[in-house]
């Protein structure tokens, strides 16, 4: 799976061609192809193991390759040792050296690139102050909070000015109120430099709302690349349906195809119109069992029973109030179904929910 | 405030038999040691004048310091690169296989070691043999300090080794890596991060060997000959040889002082530089 | 595959020459050592024949074993709950304490203590006075085996206690809290839960001073007599008074043997117990 | 603060009074009174530092108080070990015996109260398959994953029947996909047992999803105790507006009241007629300075402009697609708004959005 290079102007930020990483004989990453365009904050998600990390340690040139090769900027940095590759790496642990203060952590890749020692200072104080810890200059490392060490981290990787910056899930040590600031500050600070961000992660509602391309990885292998709206809206296979939002996935079988319209009947006859996802069309011929995914949150009440909508009926089990809205999950004869639903239901009232046509997204079986 | 409790520590009843006899062990014989120095064969401090207006006793202090500090250094010298080798390369094997020739070399009594650089330092040894061959006129290398040296860097290299790995297994390796992430080569890494965060560790480890080496006897009286003499050997010859008790235990008192002192001294020193 | 890359590890290389140096030390000596056993005065296993075949070197051979064995179950015994309570206990005061008396006792020379034991126990020493007041006709404790013993004790009990207290202080003590919280008391929880997990650390720290302990020669040199000689002694003694370097080699060889022997026995059944 | 002890029936599950416990100089819960009914789920929540670890630590019996007293069951166990409360409790990181299977594990309770041995193994047995890991009981801890042990540690816990589970953080170390599956577990487990859980946690999500009664906590006290929909509805204070889902805070001033209602004026003279949460009757006077609270989620587009809604207009600083919504974030009179819609806006793009009478919350300032 590729997405197409730009041919105009600059070249890809990264490149990556039919990489394969092995640790002994398991093979960790099977053959990758990637462009990941100038100028974008781009998020690898994937569960633990998928390869995510590896592939993130492979670009900043902490891993070897097995196999293939990879691309900065248009220049070929498979054998090149990281030092020499020039870009920013944030690591999970952030790994500021404790013996130094703030500014002499920030100073520490000027110093290794022999600026002067005017110069360095000016320049560390200036990327201190874009990441909001001038006045934290000489602290050391361990008289900082987590979000400010993360925030030094930051600041250390961009001062020699990278035109990439990698980051190894910097967020998940932290508490979740701090994690949503540092995401908002992540990406008014990519927007702000304009230079590249890849950044790795489990958490999909992270991937959600940083990036603009997503890489959702799965055993070694790329399982979709896209905008988060083309992931979200259009997956390409019930992984990452599942793993991008929560989802009630119902059984149907196609029994029409009408250029991007599929027609499928679900078990009780019920059939609708649904719109065919851009990546599975050729996956989804006429006869084909297939799945249709309800999303909780466009369950809608008090609908009009006709081709336009799937409907769905039955007595709650459980309604849990999660202050946006209430999760009631109801019995149906397609099994438990789950709507996010703005009223609240006692367990064994009965409900009657739809989905509009244009909500369902319908997806090849297996 | 009647609600606040106070409880008898169940773990500090269990071990207060052992706490109790530990004091008794560590206070005891060395109040006795400190009497006697001061009182055999009379009251006065007639022994302390003894050891310390004699050149030649003072002469042996000195030769002390000097022989130990200079198993120390070859210590850091050898011991560092290994303890860095096992506590951060990969090759399995290879740090299993170091750590056994270590602890071994470490469990083998220090009399069978000394007693095998004799044969080896011997007149008879395959040492002479190759220096002679070599065209050198040696007869033995016992009784030199190079002797000395070598037999005690022996017993304190696994000690030295086994101290700083410890300590080095705990270092952030992860550092090193960032730091050639932003740039730097190895080495510099190593220079700039890595050692400057090892260094209470090595400074540990040279104490300890320091300290041990102050207190050696087997392995200079092996070895060494009367001009290698070492405040342990004075020690046991006054007991052995002249059973002047008095003069043996205001010279064990010195040679305690001697060490607590250089130990605090270091230990003020490292702790004045990481405050800096 | 061409594009598979192989590099040399800059930290072997780094630590290279001390590596093979550590090699040389540890190999040469001891090659040297039972080549000469076999050799001296003449090529054969006279030398092992005239330590074997002998009641009283045999009588040497099990007494160091039995020795040894009284030194560290005196060590586990007194040690255990000190390691137990400095790894555990929240007052830092008591933790500080113990380990400094722990440290200081480890590294004051072995000679100073046994010559302060020697004091102690000797004729004119307290404890003969002790006792002598009690009634008892004690002349001296000197050349005893309880001397011998206690001197030990008092060598091995920091190496033990300081050895036992860094495993512990690895141990999961949230578990013993958990089983508590399940109903048991703490006695039950230390049972069931704590001592399992313990014994590797507590065997581990016993198998070290029980080597340790094999090797011996001051201590029992000094506080013991002829009748507690241990086969470090009949090494030295070989040497120093009759110069036969070959009967000595050959019995340095065997103390080696026996360690070794004991040691991977010990490895053995524990790891045994653990499977099981 | 405290909620009222039901004089009816059994005594409630848990009873602390004037409870206080320093360290040292430092007190970290400072005179607590509350009272958690039988059979509840409860949760514990607020930000670290706050004392909810101590507090759950002290009912198990693993802390000792300064002041004050605990009664389970109606019983004073104040002076009683943890041995003897006879709760059952799960540690953030599990606390497994290594050295024993998870059959073991769950048999260990049983052991310490002298069951023969068929009785136990039956018991352990049974309750391994609650957690559906019967076929698991032989396995060690390091045999399991995460999740795995987790249920073993429960299994444990509830193995020899005790009236009240407690749980610390248990899901803090789980990934999110199944931290949302050990949710739903959880509270089927408590509803199926009928027993008391008492849940420490730091997510606002996981105490609302999970609990009967949320108990919110900030140094060292108690700042609100409640149902969920009481807590994200009719929050008391700024702080549980602010730490219960994210919130949009404009300053206003209340211009009449009339019983539960309130009128209040924002800064450009809009005037809306607001209910008045129950916990806050009395801080918010007429001419007192307050604040106006507008969930993101509930601002709406498409409304008539009267005096029952509160309108925002200005120009979109930046949208972000979160999959259920578009986080739309804008610039108004009253400094940045956010709002959850269902379209996209481009940066610059002028919105209009508003929330109607009935959504807004009004608090007293400060």
């Amino acid at each position: 799976m590729s997405n197409a290079s730009k041919d105009c102007g600059s070249p890809p930020a990264i490149q990556i061609s039919r990489l394969k990483k092995c640790y002994g004989a398991v093979e960790v990453l099977r053959g990758l192809d990637l462009v990941i365009p100038e100028g974008s904050y781009t998020t690898f998600l994937g569960p633990s193991g998928s390869g995510k990390t590896t592939l993130l340690r492979i670009i900043a040139g902490f891993a070897s390759v097995s196999e293939g090769t990879v691309s900065i900027s248009g220049v070929d940095v498979t054998d090149r040792a990281a030092r020499a590759r020039d870009v920013g790496m944030v690591f999970q642990n952030y790994a500021l050296f404790p013996h130094l203060t703030a500014r002499e952590n920030v100073e520490y890749p000027l110093k290794v690139r022999r600026l002067p020692r005017e110069e360095r200072r000016r320049r560390a104080l200036e990327y201190l102050e874009r990441v909001h810890l001038a006045e934290w200059a000489d602290r050391y490392p361990r008289e900082l909070s987590g979000g400010q060490q993360q925030r030094v981290a930051l600041a250390r990787s961009l001062v020699y000015g990278p035109k990439l910056l990698l980051l190894d899930e910097p967020l998940s040590a932290l508490d979740k109120h701090l994690r949503g600031q540092m995401q908002d500050f992540l990406k008014e600070l990519q927007r702000d430099l304009g230079i590249t961000f890849v950044h790795v992660t489990h958490d999909q509602s992270e991937a959600l709302a940083l990036s603009s391309l997503v890489v959702i990885m799965r055993d070694g292998r790329l399982e979709q690349v896209g905008s988060p709206e083309q992931i979200y809206l259009e997956p390409n296979s019930r992984f990452v349906a599942g793993f991008i939002g929560n989802s009630n996935i119902v059984c149907c079988s196609v029994t029409a195809r009408n250029g991007r319209l599929a027609t499928v009947k679900l078990g009780d006859g019920t059939e609708v119109g649904v719109p065919i996802p851009a990546g599975v069309t050729e996956r989804l011929g006429v006869g084909e069992k297939s799945l249709l995914l309800l999303r909780p949150e466009k369950a809608e009440t008090g609908y009009r029973i006709d081709t336009s909508v799937v409907a769905m009926s039955g007595p709650v089990l459980s309604t849990t109030f999660m202050g946006t809205h209430y999760q009631v999950v109801f019995s149906t004869r397609h099994g438990e179904i789950t709507a996010h639903l703005n009223n609240d239901y006692a367990p064994g009232q009965s409900v009657d929910v739809a989905w509009r046509a244009g909500n369902l997204i319908v997806l090849p079986a297996g | 405030m009647p609600a606040h409790r106070i409880k008898i520590n169940p773990i500090v009843l269990a071990a207060a038999p052992g706490i109790a006899l530990l004091l008794i062990f560590f206070a005891i014989p060395l109040a006795n040691l400190t009497v006697r120095s001061l009182t055999d064969p009379e009251f006065g401090l007639g022994n302390y004048k003894a050891v310390l207006g004699s050149q030649t006793y003072l002469r042996v202090g000195w030769r002390t310091i000097w022989i130990s500090f200079l198993a120390m250094s070859g210590c850091v010298l050898i011991g560092t690169p290994v303890a860095y080798a096992i506590a951060h390369s990969k090759r399995r094997a290879l740090v299993v296989a170091t750590l056994a020739v270590l602890g071994l070399s470490f469990l083998t009594s220090s009399l069978i070691r000394a007693f095998a650089w004799m044969i080896l330092f011997g007149a008879q040894g395959p040492i002479v043999a190759i220096l002679n061959a070599a065209g050198l006129d040696v007869h033995t290398l016992l009784a030199t300090q190079v002797a000395v040296v070598v037999g005690m860097i022996h017993f304190l290299l696994p000690i030295y080794a086994l101290t700083a790995f410890a300590g080095f297994r705990n270092m952030p390796f992860d550092l090193v890596v960032a730091a050639e992430g932003l740039g730097a080569s190895r080495w510099y890494a190593l220079r700039t991060v890595y050692f400057p965060l090892a260094l209470p560790s090595i400074i540990n480890a040279g104490s300890l060997v320091f300290v041990i080496a102050l207190g050696f006897f087997i392995t200079p009286a092996l070895l060494g000959g009367p001009s290698e003499m070492m405040l342990g050997q004075l020690i046991a010859i006054s007991i052995s040889k002249f059973g002047d008790f008095g003069f043996a235990a205001a010279a064990g008192v010195l040679l305690m002082v001697i060490t607590l002192f250089l130990l605090s001294a270091v230990q003020w020193v490292s702790k004045a530089g990481q405050r800096q």
